[in-house]
């Protein structure tokens, strides 16, 4: 009978709808049903975000190599986009999103067997949801070859992903976003800061440092060789990662639209600060950079994009801009790696700076936590338990997959091969 | 016969080819190449990493002649091509011993 | 009076919504109302289906072909874009949607002049499911020039193209969805396999069996020019697929998440089915076979995509990407036409394959029908019926229509409109 | 009581639902509330329209200049959207959408200080709409670039467009769509005709102008390098548009609808007619020019979008793509300026027909407001009006800032940077 | 020795290179050029403005023969790169002083 | 005065370059060519056709040259191109007639 009481109160509130409106809310939080316009919404964001990786990754690659290299290159993320959805089918999805514990999910879920047409996830169908998060896994493996462009045997590259994605991705994502610890002691990541961008900067890392600088590095001229490519990919890139940031919220609402804005913002300042940089370092502003410096941006507010405002934004990007081209001009130089197209620099170093500015920035009132300007200076120390987390387990795990592959089979193409351009030796084919 | 080899500025070839073939040449073969000369390249920086391309673009023409054609068309392309700027190029002129149109067998002289 | 109780019951129910939601549904099935998140799936569906074709088709196929042709390439795809737009306004909409009867629609809607704001279909805009429905008809006709490339006059093309898509594509459109025979007995045909894809594949084995092989075919090298492009589309075709998928389940729901579930579990199937069945058939795994195949695996799944689970999608990629593979390698040269671009090996076989496949993997829990695995071997002589039933009636018609037009003003250009390269010679224009 | 009554009432109506349906929506208007669907359509809307300036505008110019141009090209496009992100962040969106007067909005909104989660306009999230906006300001910055291209500095570029932004597109902005004077008057422009086109179209002209011919201009052959990347560029601009039309219903509607209807078929008609046009005229159909044709469509239906019908558009487009390919030919070259890449043929002329033609072609039944087909000769005239006070303010106000500019820096690159190419004298790289 | 510079239609290459392979030519060089001649070229208008487009592509085939085989070569080339249509290009012969195999330091005779 | 044309692998044009510069070399022009030889091409197979390309990538220099410095640019191209694999390339020496500067209208060795 209250119900009923309540219901008819609810109609005859003075606005008529509004309490209306709370009662059914608090009614579907009891029990959740779809909401069509989320639903929408995630299907979008997922066309979205595979547009980052095919063609966006592909051609921000492409465009940066030889000449002929260019379809082995854009053939990686091609290939790796076709590859990961069989690994997430097959196992990922249920390591990372299964019940399990603090550190990796169970084998329920495996070949997706339980999936249903009625499951539902928050508002949205599972359905919907295992492949948006299937696109993060397949952007992650992918952003990894950029490391070891131009020289990496393509069926090495296969087996790495494939038992990457297994052993390093799915658990992290596990640890972030499935239950795990890093979720347990309050790390924030909202769109992947930490699972995506670190943990894709550091098997890029790692990865070129156990193949070695192409031959002729540092001494012959290496120059990319079609930077419209490039900035064709940055731009799928950046209009892919609203479905990323946004997509986040997994919802239709004033979260995904904030997170939106702020994409937008930090991007936009990233971009300049790289370029302002380069102009004052090397006297010219280049479209490389200022490209690179819009990826940067997209990386370093993916973390934060829930929890910050846009004056947040604006300061993450400008920051991030400026460590990212200290990081893939100075910092590369002085180490010595030969990081092919700099995804440590973007990727990895973007993706820590954006963690822990993410504890800086975060404002209670966006996205429930308060940061280090907010009065909250724990904040910053859980992020950076986060990222050294994934930085460990990240590095040791892809160090130790590349020996065995490299003992198994070989990692590194011929010099023969990496001379005549890896798209004639390794698959027959050239761009005229 | 002779054969002349034309390296110039690229944004001149038409005007080098108007002139020669006012001159009464038929024909001429047309080459993109790049020229590293006195005229500096310049730097290109891709990330922190400068490069020191050296080579410039260029255009090289390439054109059978007669002997008797031969002083006036290297005049005509130094008059035509020229900007009075560092790397206008350069003209060289070799003997040429044989000719033949393909489409006719023709040799030599007609065959030009 | 039992419409108060009922209401009132409803609302005190003890989940307190579902049944109201219940009651609400049951009423806004009474009466049809807009759905703000449907519709706004719908026109992002819309979006990415175009997308398909411009730049999709456009780019998948100018990389395909040599570089004096690629703008003539690239502009058969354009064209067709504009061109049917203006056919189906005019007349296409209403033969394929119009009332009409069990063959064809009729003429009531010609010139949308019956569209006003407020007519819905379904839970979306009439206007909406107008404009969907377009990109469909759009694309089935911009997939056939692919068959003719290269060595196709351009007026002849837009003459049949146009003709092509009033007397075959708005029939069979009807015959499947347009409430025809085909839909009456059974046929399962989610989002083309039938309409778009056997269809286009079949007018495309016609045309250039009747055009001819290209000039110097199997003697001179016709090497594809630049296959970035190519990878490019394919990405655009895949992203779009979601649009075109997801979308034919006209609702953002469960069906559409699980239409786009199985569309890229078996587009990476096929790919990576293409891909190693070349590596071992030839040594190399090529970046024109594994976007090929991923092409093929979405052809395939299309009239399944609201049918199956995500096994069945795996079985349907690899079963036609391997298909397809020998298709184009294998038969084609066995068979001796010169299907410029493979049109009928992707389009053709990959929608017979999914179409039959259909018929074998549908999950009753799923699209409501049972398929052979099932215990429901019949409906695999269904899809075998809707099949035959397009092939012959859509076979003869494209014949006839181009020997018509080739009498009236010839189909092919000259050779040495050939030689020359059809940019130069029919457009004026070329890429330096 | 009455409500009670009302509501009891609203639930028992003969269909169920109608008017229960009326009712909360009555209700709803009283306290609006975010819809999750208009959010996901207004969320994708603004992924959109981002396309259509990067990579759309700067595919579609970077592949008209000559290749040493292509990245200063793309560049430009690119550095627009990050800087007019910014301009708008600080200032611009204040100017525009703050409360202020007739001609200007005030300085409430600096830096989106006041933007909260939860703030809503209309029925979606404040930051969507904010972006939303934010991605028209900086198309119709970037649309002007393509008139300078090949020869103005890249610091006095983003100079102006800067200020130019905040001076001209601000203002305008608030005079159409912040409730400006032209509001008042009831000017029609339902997504920008005049905001967008008009003003850089004049903007443009004015530019070329005070910058001069570039040199070798009518001597030389100045040839567009790659007209697959315009292909691409048109192709995202006409898919990105879909957002920019259906999108300015600001919700998921039979108005976005019906404007993604109309949208599409104006574009095709006038592809169609300028393709047409040409083929008479010179004898070749071009890709170019049904490219430049779809592009004068998108133009001039833009403004005429939420007020037309099906017919009315087809009307529209077939006009603005005659009137487009005139002056962009015949015109352009009377008048003797060298406007780069058109922007004022198709972007000006463009809008100043479509913004025209609403006025003769608007439907009431669609757009509430009838036009001169329906007995309403004077809505010709306030378009008249609208068109008017742009094209005097717009171009009195960016003459004075490029003089200023060129006083104090200078706008033209010396005659040796054009000569050797932008890409390696501004930006330092190159294609290969 | 001579040096052989033939420019021909491009869809002739394999044809003229099977040739010259089958009389013992062991190597070629290739270059892809523009043509200017008395075969017309064609005309391109972008947006109104016409460019009369005098260059057409053709190829280039340099090669060094041994003088025995030069007449053989020439009348080679002649009959497969001929269609009969004007522009079938032109062949130029040159006396070649001296040649150097670079992996080997072979001279001349035995280094073509 | 001599004429040098060198067929050369396309990684090794920089040292080369840097090599011949060292010598006195002050200019010289390059080519992006195809060479057939000894050298094998490749195979290329795009949906089961199988095209055998026998082209492979070379650049090719162009450098004119006083006689003099002729046996020392001979020496040092072969030196430095040279990587002992098929392929290498191969060095052609012309007598070249005349050459004249376009800028200054130098001629013959001061035009170098
Ligand atoms: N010795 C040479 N052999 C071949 N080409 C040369 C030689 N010297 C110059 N060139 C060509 O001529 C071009 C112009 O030469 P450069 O020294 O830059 O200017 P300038 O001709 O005004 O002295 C060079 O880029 C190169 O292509
Ligand atoms: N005098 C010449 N010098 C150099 N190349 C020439 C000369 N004449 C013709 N050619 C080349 O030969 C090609 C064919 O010549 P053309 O006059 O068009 O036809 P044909 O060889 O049938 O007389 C031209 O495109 C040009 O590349
Ligand atoms: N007779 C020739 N005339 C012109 N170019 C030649 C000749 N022989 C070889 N070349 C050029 O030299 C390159 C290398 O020759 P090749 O026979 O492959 O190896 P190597 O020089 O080591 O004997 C060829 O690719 C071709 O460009």
């Amino acid at each position: 009978m209250k119900r009923l009481l309540f219901a008819i109160l609810a109609l005859t509130a003075s606005s008529g709808s509004a309490l209306a409106q709370e009662a059914m809310e608090a009614a579907a939080e009891a029990a959740p049903t779809l909401s069509s316009g989320d639903t929408a919404w995630m299907l979008t964001a997922t066309a979205l975000v595979l547009l980052m990786t095919i063609p966006g990754v592909a051609l921000f690659y492409g465009g940066m190599v030889r000449k002929p290299n260019v379809l082995a290159t854009v053939m990686q993320s091609f290939t790796t986009t076709c590859l990961i959805t069989i690994v997430w089918m097959v196992i990922g999805y249920s390591l990372a999103f299964g019940e399990g514990g603090a550190y990796v999910g169970d084998l329920s879920n495996l070949f997706l067997n339980t999936l249903s047409l009625e499951q539902i996830n928050g508002s949205i169908p599972e359905s919907v949801f295992i492949i948006f998060q299937l696109t993060f896994a397949i952007i992650t493996a992918a952003l990894i070859t950029g490391a070891v462009a131009e020289r990496m045997k393509f069926s090495a590259l296969l087996l790495f992903l494939a038992a990457w994605s297994i052993l390093v991705y799915s658990p992290i994502t596990h640890w972030v976003w499935g239950g795990g610890f890093l979720a347990d002691v309050g790390v924030l990541d909202f769109a992947g800061g930490t699972v995506v961008h670190i943990n894709s900067g550091v098997a890029a890392l790692v990865a070129c440092l156990v193949l070695g600088p192409r031959t002729g590095y540092g001494r012959e001229v290496i120059m990319p060789h079609n930077l419209v490519l490039t900035v064709m990919g940055a731009s799928f890139l950046w209009v892919g990662w609203f479905g990323f940031n946004a997509g986040s919220a997994v919802a239709a609402d004033g979260l995904a639209g904030m997170a939106m804005a702020v994409t937008q913002i930090a991007t936009a300042a990233a971009a300049l600060a790289w370029m302002f940089a380069e102009w004052l370092a090397h006297g010219k502003p280049s479209v490389l950079g200022i490209a690179s410096g819009a990826v940067a941006g997209l990386v370093a507010i993916t973390p934060a994009s829930g929890f910050v405002d846009p004056m947040g934004a604006l300061c993450i990007g400008a920051i991030a801009g400026i460590i990212c081209f200290w990081g893939a001009t100075w910092l590369k130089r002085k180490l010595g790696y030969d990081d092919s197209l700099d995804v440590f620099a973007v990727h990895g170093l973007g993706g820590i700076v954006g963690a822990l500015l993410t504890g800086v920035f975060a404002v209670e009132a966006i996205g429930g936590t308060p940061g280090l300007l907010e009065g909250n200076p724990g904040q910053v120390w859980t992020q950076a338990y986060g990222i050294l987390a994934t930085i460990i387990y990240c590095g040791i795990v892809s160090f130790v997959l590349l020996k065995v592959i490299d003992l198994v089979i070989g990692i590194r193409v011929k010099e023969e091969d990496e001379r005549e351009g890896l798209d004639i030796r390794l698959h027959g084919e050239s761009v005229l | 016969m002779k054969f002349v080899i034309a390296i110039i500025k690229p944004f001149k070839l038409d005007e080098v080819r108007e002139a020669l073939t006012e001159l009464g040449v038929q024909g001429l073969t047309v080459t993109e190449v790049k020229g590293f000369g006195r005229q500096k390249g310049h730097t290109e920086i891709y990330r922190g990493a400068e490069y020191e391309v050296s080579f410039l673009p260029k255009v090289k023409i390439e054109v059978a002649l007669p002997d008797e054609l031969t002083d006036r068309a290297l005049e005509t392309i130094q008059r035509t091509a020229r900007t009075d700027k560092i790397g206008d190029g350069k003209v060289f002129v070799f003997d040429l011993e044989q000719v033949v149109r393909i489409r006719t067998g023709e040799t030599n002289a007609e065959a030009l």
